[in-house]
C-alpha cells in the first residue's frame, strides 16, 4: 500500500463555527483501536469529533460508562469492537452485544434520539471502516443538534 | 374444604412435623381490604393465614433474608414462583432450602381494582412448586402489549413522559427494597468512587437511576409490579422493567423466571444473536 | 383572637394576591393523589383530598437542597444558596402542621438552629384545613392531635359549605385575613361540630406516655425481631413522614463549579448507620426496624419533649408491606406489657441482611 | 556453549506464521530464538489474507498481536532481510552463517514514523504484498502493520544506488535512521537447533496458461484476491475487477489450479484451496451483496473440523454455486473483459460467462529451497517438499533441523501452527539441558513506592518529527498540560521513543520525583510496552504510566484542521491526565509451577505426547482408561502410505514405559481435577487387586489425548450378514486378526461405500479418515486379488495433502469410484445372507446394480464416550459434534481457552495418524511454555474482586471465557461467598465487571473509577 502523502498542513478549518460534536469513543484495544490506527496510518481523514477511550474489550464497557458520558455532556457515544468470531478474548464482544443489544433498545424506548449512542465492529484491518464509522456516527449526531436529554448541566 | 382452610392445615402439618421452621404467607391487615407477609414458625400460628386478591407483595423477596434459618415453607403464586426460579439461578436460595407451596392467583387487587401488573400476566399459575394449594387457575389469554401506546409516541414526547414520571421520585429506593432481583451488599446508587449515580433528584440523576436499575432488571425482572405498587410516589416503574423483559423476549427469545438451570439472558449468548443495531 | 368567615371567591382573591408577592402551594390532584404543587389561582388546588402524597415538610425541608456553591480552585470563596422567596401554604391538615412544629424544635428551636430551615420557615405562611372525614389511615387523635388542631398553623380554614372559617393563629395569620368579615356565631357552631364529628370518627387511642415507659427498657427485646419481618426497610415510611429530618450530604462537582447538597436521609437504609471503620451498628433489618418505632415515640420524648408521630397516616398508606404503625404499636404494647416469654426463635435481631 | 556441549539457542527459518509460533513458543520455554526472515517484515502469507474459515476471523487481527509479541520477546532476535549460507557443526552445536542484506534503514533510530515513506520520488514500482494491484516506492514498508515497522530501500530502484541522486528520504528523516552506506553483511550464530519454517508459494499460473492470468487482467490468483478483499488492500476492501474498476457480478473460482494434476507434475491435493475459494466466495456476499460466485470444483474437500457446515452455510444462506466440473479454458471478451469458462457439465460441454474469475492456486514448496536444503544438507521429497517422517513430521533427514508448517506439505493455518508448536519440542527435547541458558534477564532497579503520595504527573508530548508537530501545535499542547492540576513537568520531544529521550525520561522522573507518567504520541498498542520499560527502569511501577494517541488519532487523521486537531490533542492529554491521577502500582502475581504434566490419553497421540514431554525434561503421568496403550491405533495394520503401525506401536509403547520420567497408569479412571495452570491436582481411581485404589496427582499442564471411537454402523444390512463389514474390521481381515466370511483371494467384488453415519443430520461433519483408508484397503485387496473389482461409492473423495497419489493409484489399479448424492443414497437389500447395492451413476445416467461378496462400510469416529465428563472436569468446552473445542481454530490449535490444558488426537477430531502425532508433539511444545517456568506470572491487569460488595450471584461464572472467576465461601464461620478470581487464567478482559451489578468487579488497569474521571475530564 502506497502511503498517502503527508500534505503540508493548511490552517484552513473546514466547518469552523459549525456545531462540532463531542462523541466518546470506546474502542477495543484488539480491533477497533487498531483500526484507528490503522486509519490513522493510511492518513485517512475524518472529523475531530472523537475522543477514544482505549478498553480492552467491548465486553469492559459498562453501561454505566455510556450513560455517565451523555450525563456529563456528551454528544454522542460510539462503542466500538471486534466483528463476532474475532474477539481477542474469545467471547467478550458476543457477551456485550446482548448487553448493549438491551441499552440500545432502552434508550430508544426512554426517547434518547437514535443515533445519539452507536456500536459498531470495526478490525484491525478496517482504517477505512473506521474513519467512515466515524463519519457517519459526527453526521447523524451533528444532525441531532446537542444532547439535551440525560444532560446534567450544572450542579444543582 | 376451602383453599384457605388447606392452606392453614398444611402450614400447621409442616410446622408440626418440623418439616420446615418457618411459612411465609399472608395474614389481613388492620386495614380493611389489606393484607401484609406472615411470617409463623409455630402450628397455632397459622391460624391466621390467608390467600386473596389482597396479597400483593412479592414474597420471594423475604427469602435472602430468613434462608439461614432453615428450611422455609413460602407460599407462591405465579409471579413469586417466577421470582423462587431467578433466585435458584442466581444461588441466592438453594432448592433444597425451599418448600413451595403453590397458588393460583386470579390477580391481586390495589384499592379495588386489579394490579397493573395482574392485568397482564401471562403465568397466574406457579412454575416450580413442590405442592399445590387449591386448583391451578385458567391461564389468561394473552394480553394486549401494555407499551403499545407509549411506544407509538415521538422519541421527545416519550422521554417527556418519562422524565415527568421520574420527576416524583424521591429516591427512597422502595423499588429496590421490595424487589426480589435487588440484593446486593451495596446498591449501585450508593457507591463511590466512581460514584456513577448523583444523589440529586434532578431529571438526570433520577432517569440514570432508574434506566440503570432497568438494565440490571433485564433478563431477570419476573413483571411481578412490586416496585409499581411499592412506590411511594405512583411512578409507573414497571414500564421500564416491562420493556427490557420485553427486549429480552424478542431478541434473545428469553423470559425470566421459567427454567432454574438456564442461565439468566445476560449471562449468556448466542452467535446469532441479531446485531441489526451495530454497524 | 377574632375568627373570620370568607367565601370561596375570597380566598380564591386572597390566593391570586399572596401569589403576587410570593410563591403559594396547594393539593393539586395529581392521578389519584394530591400532591402539593404551586399555584397561582385557587382554581388549580383541590382541597378535598385528606392528605397529599408527601407531607410539607418537603417545601420547608426539600428532599434536595443546595447549601452553598464553590469553585473547586477556590474552595474557601463558598457562596450561600439564594434567600428562598416567601410562600405561603395553603390547605395543610392540622397533622402536617404538627408535624412541622415538631420539625421547628429540631431546626428552629432553641440553641443551634438549621440556616437553611429557618431562612424558609420565617418566609413560610402555614395556611390550614380542618378535616371532616378523616381517613382509615389517620389517627392524629390518638397522638395528641385533632382534626381541627391549629398547632404550627397561622391561619386554619374549616369548610362549612360554600364558605371557609377562618382562625388566625398569628399575627401573621391575622394580616392575611383582618379585612374579611367576622365569623357568625352559626358559622363558629357549625366549625365546632363538623370538628367534634371527624373527631369522633377516629376510634385508635394510644397510651404514649406508657409505651415511652415501655420502649424505654425494651431495647433488646425479641419482640423487635417477629415485627419487623415483613418489613424490607425500604424507608418509604420515612420519607413521607412529617417529622422525619435525617440527611445525608453531598459535593457535585462539573467543570470548575461545585455544590454542597443535601438530600433526605433513611436510618432505614444500611448504609445510614455505616461507619467509616465499616462497623455497622445498625446492619440488621430488625434494627432498622426499631429505630423508626422508637424515634418516633421514644428517642424525640427525650430529645424534644414529644413523640414525633403526628397520626397522619401516610407511613400506613404507602408500606408496601402493608405494616400499620397502629398494629405495631399495640403488637408492642402487648407484647412489652407481657414480656412475653416464649419469644420466637426466628425474632433474633441478629438477623443478616444488609440492604 | 555449557557442559553438555549444546547451545540454548535455536535459529528458525522463516518469519510466516509457523515461524513465529516456533518462534514464540522456544522464547516462551527458555532459549533464545533467532528469527530469520528473508523478507524486510515477518507476516509471511497470513498477513496477506483478508479472512480466515471457518470463523472468518479477520486474519491480521489475529495475526498483529503475534507478531507484535514476537517484536518485542526478550528471548527472540529479529533478523530480517536474512538468508542461510551454511551450516556446520553437530546437533546440540551448530555454527549458522548468515546474509543479512542492507536494509538502508538503521532499526535502532528508525521511529516508524513514515516520513519518508511519502517523499520518494519513484513512486510507480508493483507493490508485491498487493500482488501488484497497487503501487509502491523504492522506500516502502512491506504493510503497514508490519514487524519490525520500519521501511527498506530497494536498491534497485532507489535513485541514490542507481544514478546517486536524490536523497530525499534521508532529508525526510529527522531521526536519521537512512543509511544509504549499510553493507550485506556475513553473520554467524551458534544454535543448538534448527526449525525451518519456510512456507510455500501459491502455485505459478504458468501451469495454467490456458486460464489466462497475466494476459486477462480480470483473472486474479486466489492470493491477488485476498488482497483485493482486504480493506488495507489496493481497492480498501471493495469488490473490484482490474479491468475497469467496476463491481463485479459474476464471479467463477477454479479449483486445483496446480494441483491434483500430474500433467504438471503436481499429483497431490493442495489441502486448503477448496475451504478458502468458498471462504472468498461468502466474504464477497458480504462486501457485496449482488454478486453470484459460483465455484468450479473437482470435490468438495471440506474435511476439517466445521467445515461441512461453513460449505453448507455458503450455499444455503449466501447463496454459494458449486459446481462440479473442471474448466477446460479460459477466454476474454476483447470487447467488455469478460471471461467464458468452458468446461464439461451435465449434458455435455457448456460454457459460461464471467465478469471475473479467481483460480484457487495450489501450493508449491518455494523454489529457492531447494539451495537451502542443500545449504543445510536435508532432502526433499519429489515435489521439492521436505522429506519427513510419517509419524513426526517435524523431523528432516538431518538431525538437528526439524521442519514446520506447510514446508513440509501443503496444509492450512491450524496445522501449520500446530506443526510450528511441534517442531519447537522436538528443538526443546535436543536441548532440554540448556533452557533457560541464553535466556535473556533483565535487571529492574527497586520498585518506588508512591503509595500515600500526592500524584507528581509529568507529561511528554511528541513531536514524532513532523508527524504530530506539523499539524498539532505541540508547544501549545504542552503548556496546556503543564497548567492541569497535579502536572509538575511537561515538556516536548522530538521523538519520545528514540534511545536519547528514553535516557531523558527516566531522568525527568527522578529529577522531578514524577509518580506517574504520561506520553501523548503514537498508538499505545505499539509502543506502550517501551515506554513502559522506561519508566520501570526510573524505578516507578509500569502501570503508573498513561499514554494518549495525538498521533493515529489526530495529526495524521485530520491534516487539514491544526485548531481542531490541537484542541482534540489537549482534551486527549487531559484525558490521560485524568487517568494517570488514580493509577495504582499493580503488583506482579507469581505463582509457582509443578513441573510434570498429565497426559489423557494413552494412544498414539498420548504417548507421543508424554514422550515428547519428558524428552522436555518433564515428569509425565500417563493415564489410560484401557488396561494397555495403543488406542485405535492398535486396530490399525498399516498407514495408506505403507508405515508397518502394528511395529511402530509397539517400539512406541516400548519408549514410553521405559521412559525413567513417564509414569503409566492403565486402566484407570480420572475422578476429579482441581486447580489451575501450574498447579493441577487430579485424583484417580483404579483398580488393584480387585481393590479400587484412589490417587492424587499434582502436576502444572494437562494434555486430553482421549482419542475418539470408530462408530458401529446401523445401516446398509450391517448386522443382517456377516458380509457386510465396517472398513475397520476389513482392515482387520487384511491384517490376518479376523476371519473373513469370504476369503479376500476368492472374492469377485467388493463395495465400499462411503460417508456413512458420516456428513449427515445427525453427524454432520466428515471424518477426515475415510477415504484414505478406503483407498489403503481398496489397494491392498488389490495386492492380493488384483482380479477383485472394487467399487467404492462415495459423494466426494478427500484424499487431501499427499494422500491424492494414492488415490490415483488406486484408480490406476482398476478401483471404480462413483459417486452418489446424499438425496440419491446407495440402496443394500440382503438376499440369502448376500448384499445386493443399488447406486445411480451420475456418469452412466442410470442405476449401477451390485452384488459384491463383501459391503464394507466406511462409518467414520464419533466422539469419545465420556468426553463431557472430563470437559466438565477441565472447564473445557466441546463442540457441537462433541469434540473439544479448541481456543482458536486457527491460531490456538493445540490449546484450550483455559491455561495449562491442551489437547491432541482424535479427541480434537478425526485425523491421520500423523496429524495426531503431529498435534501431540505441538501440545507437549505448547504445555513446555507453561512447564519450563519456575513461576508463572499472572497478567497486573486482571479483574479483582471487593468481597464486600459482591452478591454471589454467580453472574460472572458464566460470563468468562477462561473459567478464571468462581464463587466461593470466602469465609467459613460467616459462610460468606464471593466471586473470586484465579489471576493465573484471567485475561482482563472484563466482561465480568462491565456485567457486575453490584459493582464488585473491576480490571485493574482500567479501573471504572480512572474511566469516569476520563470521561468527567472531557466533557469538563
Amino acid at each position: 500500500m502506497d502511503e498517502s502523502p503527508v500534505t503540508e498542513a493548511v490552517a484552513t478549518d473546514s466547518t469552523a463555527g459549525a456545531f462540532e460534536p463531542k462523541i466518546v469513543a470506546f474502542l477495543c484495544n484488539w480491533c477497533s483501536y487498531a483500526g484507528a490506527d490503522l486509519a490513522g496510518i493510511s492518513r485517512i481523514q475524518y472529523p475531530p469529533s472523537i475522543r477514544v477511550i482505549r478498553v480492552p474489550c467491548s465486553g469492559r464497557v459498562d453501561p454505566f460508562f455510556i450513560l455517565k458520558a451523555l450525563q456529563n455532556g456528551a454528544d454522542g457515544v460510539l462503542v466500538s469492537g471486534c466483528h463476532p468470531g474475532d474477539c481477542h478474548y474469545l467471547t467478550g464482544n458476543y457477551v456485550a452485544r446482548r448487553r448493549f443489544a438491551v441499552l440500545n433498545d432502552l434508550l430508544e424506548f426512554a426517547g434518547i434520539d437514535p443515533g445519539r449512542v452507536s456500536f459498531s465492529w470495526v478490525s484491525a484491518a478496517e482504517g477505512e471502516r473506521f474513519a467512515e464509522v466515524v463519519r457517519d456516527v459526527t453526521e447523524k449526531v451533528r444532525q441531532l443538534g446537542p444532547n439535551k436529554k440525560l444532560l446534567k448541566e450544572e450542579v444543582a | 374444604m376451602s383453599r384457605e382452610e388447606q392452606l392453614r392445615k398444611r402450614a400447621k402439618e409442616l410446622l408440626a412435623k418440623k418439616e420446615v421452621v418457618m411459612v411465609i404467607c399472608y395474614r389481613a391487615g388492620k386495614r380493611p381490604g389489606t393484607a401484609t407477609p406472615a411470617f409463623v414458625t409455630r402450628p397455632d400460628g397459622a391460624d391466621s393465614l390467608v390467600f386473596d386478591d389482597r396479597c400483593g407483595m412479592n414474597l420471594a423477596a423475604y427469602l435472602p433474608r430468613v434462608k439461614h434459618l432453615g428450611r422455609i415453607a413460602v407460599v407462591a403464586k405465579g409471579c413469586d414462583s417466577r421470582s423462587l426460579v431467578t433466585l435458584l439461578k442466581e444461588k441466592q436460595v438453594t432448592r433444597d432450602q425451599l418448600l413451595i407451596l403453590g397458588v393460583g392467583c386470579e390477580g391481586v387487587k390495589e384499592k379495588g381494582k386489579l394490579s397493573d401488573a395482574c392485568a397482564t400476566c401471562a403465568y397466574p399459575n406457579p412454575v416450580i412448586c413442590d405442592e399445590m394449594i387449591g386448583e391451578k387457575v385458567t391461564e389468561p389469554p394473552p394480553a394486549p402489549d401494555p407499551l403499545a401506546d407509549f411506544e407509538k409516541l415521538t422519541p421527545d414526547e416519550r422521554w417527556q413522559v418519562l422524565a415527568d414520571d421520574v420527576s416524583r421520585c424521591i429516591r427512597c429506593y422502595a423499588c429496590r427494597q421490595v424487589c426480589p432481583n435487588c440484593y446486593c451488599p451495596t446498591c449501585f446508587v450508593d457507591t463511590n468512587s466512581p460514584q456513577w449515580v448523583g444523589k440529586t433528584t434532578a431529571e438526570s440523576d433520577n432517569m440514570m437511576f432508574h434506566l440503570m436499575r432497568a438494565m440490571h432488571m433485564a433478563g431477570r425482572c419476573v413483571e411481578c409490579g412490586s416496585c409499581s405498587r411499592g412506590c411511594p410516589m405512583g411512578i409507573d416503574l414497571m414500564r421500564f422493567n416491562r420493556k427490557v423483559a420485553k427486549i429480552v423476549k424478542e431478541r434473545f427469545g428469553a423470559t425470566a423466571g421459567l427454567v432454574p438451570d438456564e442461565p439468566p439472558a445476560l449471562a449468556a449468548f448466542d452467535p446469532g444473536d441479531k446485531q441489526e443495531f451495530i454497524q | 383572637m377574632k375568627a373570620f368567615i370568607l367565601s370561596a371567591e375570597e380566598l380564591g382573591r386572597l390566593v391570586t394576591e399572596w401569589a403576587k408577592s410570593g410563591a403559594v402551594y396547594a393539593p393539586v390532584k395529581v392521578k389519584d393523589w394530591s400532591e402539593f404543587r404551586r399555584i397561582s389561582s385557587l382554581a388549580e388546588a383541590d382541597l378535598t383530598r385528606v392528605n397529599t402524597k408527601l407531607s410539607a415538610r418537603s417545601l420547608l425541608f426539600p428532599q434536595c437542597e443546595t447549601m452553598f456553591r464553590f469553585e473547586t480552585s477556590h474552595p474557601d470563596k463558598a457562596q450561600l444558596a439564594a434567600e428562598p422567596v416567601p410562600q405561603v401554604i395553603l390547605g395543610v391538615r392540622p397533622c402536617d402542621a404538627a408535624g412541622i412544629a415538631v420539625l421547628d424544635k429540631f431546626f428552629a428551636g432553641q440553641g443551634e438552629t438549621d440556616t437553611f430551615y429557618r431562612r424558609r420557615r420565617d418566609k413560610t405562611i402555614l395556611v390550614g384545613l380542618a378535616c371532616q372525614v378523616p381517613d382509615d389511615t389517620c389517627f392524629c387523635t390518638a397522638v395528641g392531635g385533632s382534626p381541627a388542631g391549629t398547632r404550627g398553623l397561622d391561619l386554619l380554614l374549616t369548610d362549612i359549605g360554600g364558605h371557609y372559617v377562618a382562625e388566625p393563629l398569628t399575627e401573621r395569620g391575622e394580616a392575611a385575613v383582618k379585612d374579611m368579615n367576622e365569623a357568625a356565631a352559626a358559622d363558629l357552631a357549625k366549625k365546632d361540630e363538623l370538628a367534634s364529628k371527624a373527631t369522633a370518627a377516629m376510634a385508635e387511642r394510644i397510651d404514649t406516655r406508657k409505651l415511652k415507659e415501655l420502649l424505654d427498657t425494651a431495647d433488646t427485646n425479641p419482640v423487635w425481631g417477629e415485627l419487623s419481618l415483613p418489613c424490607v426497610n425500604c424507608g418509604a415510611c420515612t420519607f413521607v413522614c412529617p417529622t422525619c429530618h435525617c440527611f445525608d450530604i453531598t459535593d457535585e462537582t462539573r467543570k470548575d463549579k461545585g455544590a454542597r447538597i443535601r438530600v433526605w436521609d433513611t436510618c432505614q437504609s444500611c448504609m445510614y448507620s455505616q461507619h467509616a471503620s465499616g462497623h455497622n451498628p445498625r446492619l440488621a433489618p430488625a434494627a432498622r426496624f426499631r429505630n423508626r418505632t422508637m424515634d418516633k415515640f421514644r428517642y424525640t420524648v427525650d430529645q424534644v419533649g414529644e413523640v414525633s408521630c403526628v397520626g397522619c397516616g401516610r407511613c400506613i398508606r404507602e408500606c408496601p408491606a402493608g405494616i400499620d404503625i397502629r398494629e405495631t404499636v399495640e403488637r408492642l404494647m402487648l407484647a412489652l406489657g407481657e414480656q412475653s416469654a416464649d419469644a420466637m426463635q426466628t425474632a433474633d435481631c441478629k438477623m443478616q441482611k444488609a440492604k | 556453549m555449557s557442559d553438555s556441549g549444546k547451545v540454548g539457542a535455536v535459529l528458525v527459518v522463516g518469519g510466516g506464521i509457523g515461524g513465529v509460533q516456533t518462534a514464540l513458543d522456544l522464547g516462551d520455554s527458555g532459549y533464545k530464538v533467532y528469527l530469520v526472515e528473508r523478507a524486510s517484515a515477518i507476516g509471511g502469507v497470513m498477513a496477506m489474507l483478508d479472512k480466515t474459515f471457518p470463523t472468518n476471523d479477520c486474519s491480521m487481527c489475529i495475526l498483529s498481536p503475534k507478531l507484535v509479541a514476537a517484536g518485542r520477546h526478550e528471548n527472540i532476535e529479529l533478523m530480517t532481510q536474512t538468508e542461510v549460507l551454511g551450516v556446520s557443526g553437530e546437533p546440540g552445536n551448530l555454527k549458522v552463517r548468515l546474509k543479512r542484506y542492507a536494509r538502508s534503514v538503521d532499526l535502532a533510530k528508525c521511529t516508524g514514523c513514515g516520513d519518508c515513506l511519502t517523499k520518494c520520488p519513484v513512486r510507480d514500482l508493483p507493490n508485491e504484498f498487493e500482488g501488484g494491484l497497487s503501487k509502491r516506492r523504492a522506500i516502502y514498508r512491506m504493510y503497514a502493520q508490519a514487524v519490525p515497522n520500519a521501511p527498506t530501500i530497494d536498491r534497485t530502484q532507489c535513485l541514490k544506488f542507481t544514478r546517486d541522486k536524490c536523497g530525499a528520504c534521508q532529508k525526510s528523516c529527522k531521526a536519521g535512521a537512512i543509511d544509504y552506506t549499510q553493507q550485506d553483511e556475513e553473520i554467524e550464530v551458534e544454535v543448538g537447533s534448527i526449525v525451518v519454517a519456510a512456507g510455500s508459494k501459491i502455485a505459478p499460473t504458468g501451469l495454467r496458461p490456458e486460464y489466462g492470468h497475466g494476459r486477462y487482467p480480470n483473472v486474479v490468483t486466489s492470493l491477488e484476491y485476498e488482497r483485493i478483499l482486504s480493506a488495507s488492500g489496493p481497492y480498501s476492501g471493495h469488490v473490484k475487477r482490474p479491468s475497469d474498476g467496476k463491481e463485479p457480478k459474476r464471479i467463477a473460482w477454479l479449483q486445483c489450479v496446480g494441483s491434483r494434476d500430474d500433467s504438471v507434475e503436481r499429483g497431490y491435493c493442495s489441502a486448503m484451496c477448496c475451504m478458502y475459494a468458498v471462504k472468498e466466495a461468502v466474504i464477497t456476499k458480504e462486501h457485496a451483496k449482488h454478486v453470484e460466485p459460483a465455484v468450479f470444483y473437482m470435490d468438495m474437500r471440506s474435511y476439517g473440523k466445521d467445515f461441512d457446515k461453513y460449505v453448507e452455510r455458503a450455499e444455503q444462506q449466501y447463496g454459494v454455486r458449486l459446481v462440479r466440473a473442471r474448466v477446460a479454458e479460459v477466454r476474454e471478451d476483447p470487447e467488455t473483459k469478460n471471461l467464458v469458462l468452458r468446461f464439461a457439465g451435465d449434458g455435455g460441454q457448456r460454457s459460461q460467462e464471467f465478469d471475473m474469475v479467481v483460480l484457487s492456486c495450489g501450493f508449491v514448496p518455494p523454489p529457492e529451497l531447494i539451495e537451502l536444503s542443500k545449504r543445510l544438507d536435508f532432502e526433499l521429497d519429489k515435489y521439492g517438499f521436505a522429506a519427513t517422517d510419517q509419524w513426526g513430521p517435524i523431523a528432516t533427514t538431518r538431525d538437528g533441523v526439524s521442519v514446520a508448517g506447510s514446508f513440509a506439505q501443503p496444509m492450512a493455518i491450524p496445522e501449520a501452527v500446530t506443526g510450528a508448536s511441534g517442531a519447537a519440542a522436538a528443538a526443546e527435547e535436543v536441548l532440554a539441558a540448556e533452557r533457560g541458558k541464553l535466556a535473556a534477564v533483565k535487571e529492574v532497579p527497586a520498585e518506588t513506592d508512591v503509595r500515600g503520595e500526592a500524584p507528581r504527573i509529568g507529561v511528554f508530548v511528541c513531536h514524532c518529527g513532523i508527524n504530530i508537530g506539523g499539524v498539532v501545535r505541540v508547544p501549545e499542547v504542552t503548556e496546556y498540560a503543564r497548567s492541569l492540576p497535579h502536572v509538575v513537568f511537561a515538556e516536548e520531544n522530538l521523538y519520545s521513543c528514540s534511545g536519547d529521550t528514553q535516557e531523558k525520561i527516566k531522568d525527568r522522573i527522578r529529577e522531578h520525583r514524577l509518580n506517574r507518567v504520561v506520553v501523548a504520541s503514537c498508538s499505545p498498542r505499539t509502543h506502550e510496552p517501551l515506554f513502559q520499560a522506561t519508566v520501570t527502569e526510573a524505578g516507578l511501577n509500569p502501570h503508573l504510566f498513561a499514554m494518549t494517541n495525538i498521533r493515529d488519532q489526530c495529526s495524521w487523521v485530520h491534516m487539514k484542521e491544526p485548531d481542531k486537531a490541537t484542541e482534540k490533542s489537549k482534551d486527549l492529554v487531559k484525558m490521560a491526565v485524568a487517568r494517570a491521577l488514580r493509577l495504582k502500582p499493580l503488583p506482579k502475581v507469581k505463582l509457582p509451577v509443578t513441573k510434570a504434566g498429565l497426559v489423557v490419553g494413552g494412544g498414539v497421540a498420548g504417548m507421543t505426547s508424554a514422550l515428547a514431554l519428558a524428552g522436555e525434561g518433564f515428569d509425565v503421568f500417563l493415564v489410560e482408561q484401557e488396561k494397555t496403550l495403543g488406542g485405535n491405533a492398535r486396530t490399525i495394520a498399516t498407514t495408506v502410505e505403507g508405515d508397518d503401525v502394528k511395529a511402530r506401536l509397539e517400539e512406541l509403547v516400548g519408549k514410553v514405559t521405559s521412559h525413567p520420567r513417564i509414569k503409566v497408569y492403565s486402566g484407570a479412571r480420572i475422578k476429579a481435577i482441581d486447580g489451575f495452570v501450574g498447579n493441577f491436582q487430579t485424583t484417580l481411581q483404579r483398580e488393584e487387586r480387585g481393590e479400587r485404589r484412589e490417587e492424587s496427582l499434582k502436576h502444572g499442564a494437562v494434555v486430553v489425548a482421549t482419542g475418539a471411537q470408530y462408530r458401529t454402523p446401523t445401516e446398509y444390512g450391517y448386522g443382517q450378514s456377516d458380509r457386510v463389514l465396517s472398513q475397520k474390521e476389513l482392515e482387520e481381515i487384511l491384517s490376518g486378526s479376523r476371519q473373513s466370511p469370504v476369503a479376500i483371494r476368492q472374492s469377485q467384488s467388493i463395495v465400499m461405500i462411503q460417508c456413512v453415519g458420516s456428513r449427515d443430520e445427525e453427524r454432520p461433519y466428515c471424518s477426515r479418515i475415510c477415504c484414505a483408508e478406503a483407498v489403503k484397503n481398496g489397494l491392498k485387496v488389490k495386492e492380493v486379488n488384483p482380479d477383485a473389482d472394487i467399487y467404492v461409492l462415495y459423494r466426494d473423495i478427500r484424499t487431501y495433502g499427499l494422500r491424492e497419489e494414492y488415490y490415483r493409484q488406486a484408480r490406476q489399479k482398476g478401483v471404480v469410484f462413483i459417486r452418489y448424492s446424499p438425496e440419491q443414497k446407495p440402496e443394500v437389500r440382503i438376499e440369502d445372507g448376500k448384499p445386493l447395492v443399488s447406486v445411480f451413476d451420475p456418469i452412466l445416467g442410470q442405476p449401477v446394480e451390485l452384488s459384491p461378496d463383501l459391503l464394507v462400510l466406511s462409518s467414520g469416529l464419533v466422539p469419545q464416550a465420556g468426553s463431557d465428563e472430563l470437559a466438565k472436569m477441565l472447564k473445557v468446552p466441546l463442540n457441537a459434534d462433541g469434540f473439544f473445542l479448541e481456543a482458536h481454530m486457527k491460531l490456538r490449535p493445540v490449546d484450550f481457552a483455559t491455561e495449562g490444558v491442551f489437547m491432541a488426537g482424535l479427541c480434537h477430531f478425526p485425523k491421520f495418524i500423523d496429524e495426531a502425532a503431529a498435534q501431540a508433539k505441538a501440545a507437549a511444545g505448547r504445555a513446555a511454555t507453561i512447564l519450563s517456568r519456575d513461576t508463572l506470572e499472572a497478567e497486573a491487569t486482571v479483574a479483582s474482586v471487593n468481597p464486600d460488595r459482591c452478591s454471589a450471584c454467580h453472574m460472572c461464572e458464566g460470563l468468562c471465557a477462561y473459567r478464571a472467576i468462581e464463587v466461593k465461601t470466602i469465609n467459613e464461620r460467616t459462610g460468606k461467598q464471593a466471586a473470586v478470581v484465579n489471576e493465573a487464567l484471567c485475561k482482563g478482559c472484563g466482561a465480568c465487571a462491565a456485567n457486575c451489578r453490584s459493582l464488585a468487579i473491576d480490571i485493574r488497569g482500567f479501573q471504572a473509577e480512572n474511566i469516569s474521571r476520563e470521561i468527567a475530564a472531557l466533557l469538563d
